[in-house]
């Protein structure tokens, strides 16, 4: 196993560090949809800590072999942040940055605009259609259960998607069944496509939600990298229920401008023109440049 | 070319693109306007389906069900079961792939008046990828009893189909593009659910299509006249009710057939045509479409291009069927 | 507006009256599931007490006219249970008890296996596969708010069909919309097909799940006339959600030996050999015998 | 005959039935002590699927989902994903029905070693009527790319299939019917994936059969010969991949062919089979099967009367067929 990603490893990580990483990954997702012109801006920049916190300080992986046998899954359901997926695995090692920055949604690319699982190293599942992933989950978790294997399935969600009936299905299987090897987070920004999740479709009480769905439910901030760690330990410790992590994100963090509109689900910088925000031409540029200027600003002061 | 009006431009190199999704959103407007039964439902794809066309003028009539497919069939037909007549506008790969049983149980078996939008269909969906690329419905639809299925070729033809389909009684589907696509046709086009229609007059193959590949299809004709080959071309919009008539007509005419549509090439068009064939009027014939692969992410016309959808393909496939001919 | 189907009539409608009622449907439950040779048993049986409280005591209809614009709605979505709302229908007079008896499941029949809007006088949706009724109650009340229409949409599920999530898809849309015209009825008999629901895919805590989307819960015993009618009458009184009556039932009723035992869901009398139970040729008997017993001991103790 | 080994009591009048979903069940078992990868789902249908069998033996690999069938097919594929084989067990108007995109994104887009059968297709499933009667799941099915599709004639060839679908990687669909109906094969009548039988020598017409109604197909057969007419009949179990060959051949020597499936005439066997012809050997063809209604309630074998699946249909069609050769 690839030293710099054992957990061991990790706990002496700075978090400050990490948190450079995250900076680095908005960076390139920005990058990264400007190259390719069309995608997901709010979503991925939304979840960049969390997975940040996963792929350098939570997960049992090993980049150099994807499909080693013990590694713990990531299962993205909502596969429309694939930008944050595909960067977080170029920074982890998985392929080059350079592959990643440039291929998105091109032809013949293995980095396709949902992921697909079989064409991308680290990319566990097919995605896109909303609502499938916890499902898939739980095949993988009934798996290891089955086999006796100790690794963990960690599923990523929307909120959005928690519209859909499917998920319901598959939270009250994992919840009867006392899944404890899957750890759920929540992309709880707030937005879907025709407004904000609360105009749109309102999901809360959430945490009741899944509570009289027998889970075991943590509110975490999105954005506090030394939170989702603990989260994700705090539910390793938790043996009698499934875990779900609500995660409350901003989405578009990290440019002000984006942040909280939900206009930005689906377009990259330089596409949507938006009464207050810079013009089409500078919105790369702006984005980036606020990134830049916020990466100077992280001292570590979680530690 | 035949005895139809269409586009007078639709040769130039400049003509006139609009894709068709624009015209549900027109349509959806005129009905509005005509009928206060008529109700629009989106599952979280307002705009992108057109949609919000109809919400910013009747908002108390547009209803937002959440990314919830299975329930938007559901409650379109509770509406249609009180009378009115809702539209239900989602991506072709959801409406009917989400919420088939609910289609056919809710819906068809019911004989609730429902109509069902599938925007984005076809591979020109183009950089989201396979998941997104409907290419799988017109079969999957086309199957069940009690419904009609419309494939409208532009923006145009677009809107008279969401109107025609409006005032029709009983389940209806119909699909849209994404992309800017040719405008072929004019205000003075016929049309009529059920009536294929012949956009091009031809003796040696009877070219049949349906979606904005009867673009493609109008220009291969038009290319193979230099190659000595005269080509008839349909555009058979209506999947369902299929119009036997006019596509045995051709057949008999020409003596060999090519389907083309952005579907895969078992089970939609082409499936419908071969059965049409078999039963009527065997005759050698050639699909064009996706050859029983998912899609994948990049620009549409590389897309239409690699997979098979090209004018240079449906030449390809006209010059080989008619020397299939016996 | 037949007088006997009038709410104001039925106010003074004797429970004893009623329960009577409900037992007739029973035993003729029985003996169109025996003519039918096929169909379900438990379901319908534990259900007939409600089925006869709506139509005889809740409902505002009118069986010479089926179609009245104005009429309560009853959307049956666990469409397995069609005997007992055929039964019931009959009883009403939207067509003979004849037609009920003699014709179930047959080919060129109105009473189809499962019910067929559009077929059937009294029927209004279409169902079987589990899990479609809400959507469609949904519509109806969506379609009756637009119209200013008044009447009352009930929408009757069982507890089995709770795992399918279009269920929660609806439920959603309903605590959203504070569809008030919709009274939801479960019946929670504890069984379905493989098994006991709490083994099966457990659904507690059920009233919790509903709270958390936003209805509100009345639990009333399935069997106590009294108590399904005032519910009904609560639920009119509640403007500012759903309401969910779940009806807790005893599938089988009436009948010693089908009680709680889920092998009896799908199997009419004389076709299924248990252990305990009468053997296959005296079951119908056995089964009559028993309801005509128990309609000797109606008295009318409610009142 | 053809020189396939059959029942040789096949036309016995007492020749014995047994429901093809008990091959199924009998299948599962047989691959659960081979393979203990292999596990079994059911959505509360594990008796009427005949699931049960497995559970019996191997409780520990046995998935009880409740009522639940798009979380049914994405357990699968998260299973398959892990290395399992997982059997999904349902209606077959629920598995595809219920849960068709996350059959295609989850499964075939993914390439996912999940295998679904579906019970109680075709008309013959009776009383529960028409909501329950599968009709089109061929058609939805065999338009997704990556996957087999089988239908299995009789309890044997069931058993057949459900092993060889187990050891055959990748995504696969079968069919299963609720009555008992007549064993038309034995253990030795040869059963590749992929390959169509020819299980009737003829001359004047292929009747081109797949699932219970082999049988009858058989019967037509037996019977034309007094009216003069030399029926070929041919077992076309594997809908996808077509066996383009032998349906060619078939048409080549008889020049006329009829389909016959418990199944919408419209996309299902008799569109493969159209398709397969207008691309190899245009021929006229007459269809058998459901003509494009609803099912409803009744007896299995009145309803395969009255909507025209039966003995005598098949032969007026056979009929028809020969005299439209040229
Ligand atoms: C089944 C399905 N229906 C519709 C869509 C279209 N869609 C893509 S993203 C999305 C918005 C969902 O909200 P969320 O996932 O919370 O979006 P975000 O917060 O990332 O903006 C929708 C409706 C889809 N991908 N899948
Ligand atoms: C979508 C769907 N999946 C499966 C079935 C098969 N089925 C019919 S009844 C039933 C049991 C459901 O439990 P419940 O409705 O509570 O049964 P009851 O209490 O009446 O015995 C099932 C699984 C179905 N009808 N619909
Ligand atoms: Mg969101
Ligand atoms: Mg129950």
């Amino acid at each position: 196993m690839d030293k710099r990603h054992s957990p061991q490893h990790r706990e002496h990580t700075h978090i400050g560090e990490i948190e450079k990483i995250a900076n680095d990954i908005r960076q390139d997702i920005i990058k990264m949809l400007v190259e390719a012109g069309s995608g997901h801006s709010a979503g991925p920049l939304g979840m960049a800590d969390v997975f940040t916190a996963l792929y350098f300080a939570v997960l049992n992986h090993n980049p150099q072999k994807p499909n080693w046998d013990e590694r713990d899954r990531v299962v993205l359901s909502n596969g429309h942040i694939a930008p944050v997926l595909y960067t977080t695995l170029a920074h982890s090692g998985y392929f080059s940055r350079e592959e990643a920055l440039g291929t998105l949604r091109k032809l013949n690319s293995r980095l396709q605009g949902h992921p697909h699982v079989g064409t991308t190293p680290g990319v566990e599942n097919s995605s896109g259609p909303l609502g499938q992933g916890l499902s898939q989950a739980v095949g993988m978790a009934l798996a290891a259960r089955m086999d006796g294997k100790k690794h963990w399935i960690y599923c990523l969600m929307s909120d959005g998607e928690h519209d859909e009936g499917q998920i319901w299905e598959a939270v009250m299987f994992a919840g009867k069944n006392r899944l404890f090897q899957i750890t759920g987070i929540i992309d709880r920004n707030n937005i879907q496509i025709d407004g904000m999740t609360e105009d749109v479709m309102p999901l809360e009480p959430l945490r009741e939600k899944y509570e009289s769905f027998n889970w075991h439910v943590i509110d975490v901030d999105g954005h506090n990298i030394q939170e989702i760690i603990d989260a994700c330990s705090e539910a390793k410790a938790i043996y009698e229920k499934p875990v779900m992590i609500i995660a409350h994100t901003i989405p578009g963090k990290g440019v002000g401008w984006m942040e909280f509109d939900y206009r930005w689900h689906g377009n990259p910088p330089g596409t949507l023109e938006v009464p207050g925000d810079p013009a089409k031409k500078d919105q790369a540029k702006s984005a980036l440049d606020e990134l830049r200027s916020l990466r100077g600003k992280i001292t570590g002061e979680h530690e | 070319m035949s005895s139809v009006k269409l586009n007078p431009k639709l040769f130039d190199p400049e003509v006139e693109a609009i894709p068709t999704r624009d015209g549900y959103g027109e349509g959806l407007v005129a009905l509005g306007e005509k009928d206060p039964n008529v109700v629009v439902l989106t599952g979280d794809l307002s705009a992108s389906t057109r949609a919000n066309k109809f919400e910013e003028k009747f908002p108390e009539r547009f209803i937002e069900v959440g990314v919830a497919e299975q329930n938007m069939m559901g409650i379109a037909a509770g509406l249609a079961l009180s009378g009115k007549i809702p539209f239900v506008s989602s991506y072709a790969v959801f409406v009917p792939g989400r919420c088939w049983d609910q289609l056919r149980v809710s819906v068809c078996y019911s004989k609730a008046n429902v109509k069902v939008a599938g925007a984005h269909s076809g591979i020109s969906v183009g950089p989201d990828g396979a998941t997104h690329q409907a290419l799988e419905d017109i079969a999957s639809v086309r199957v069940l009893p009690n419904i009609v299925v419309e494939v409208p070729c532009d923006s145009i033809e677009a809107k008279k189909t969401t109107i025609a389909i409006g005032e029709h009684r009983g389940p209806a589907y119909f699909r849209f593009g994404r992309e800017k696509t040719p405008v072929i046709t004019s205000e003075d086009t016929p049309f009529k659910i059920g009536k294929a229609e012949v956009f091009r007059d031809g003796m040696d193959v009877t070219i049949i299509a349906c979606g904005p590949l009867v673009y493609q299809s109008l220009v291969a004709a038009k290319e193979l006249e230099k190659d000595g080959i005269s080509a008839e071309v349909i555009n058979n919009h209506t999947i369902k009710p299929i119009d036997k008539l006019t596509i045995a007509s051709g057949a008999k005419k020409t003596g060999a057939v090519v389907t083309v549509e952005e579907h895969q090439i078992n089970g939609g068009l082409g499936g419908a045509v071969a059965e049409v064939l078999a039963e009527n009027f065997p005759a050698p014939m050639e699909r064009i479409g996706m050859t029983d692969t998912f899609g994948e992410s990049g620009a549409p016309e590389e897309l239409l291009e690699k997979y098979g959808m090209s004018v240079k393909k449906i030449k390809e496939a006209a010059r080989t069927v008619v020397k299939r001919k016996r």
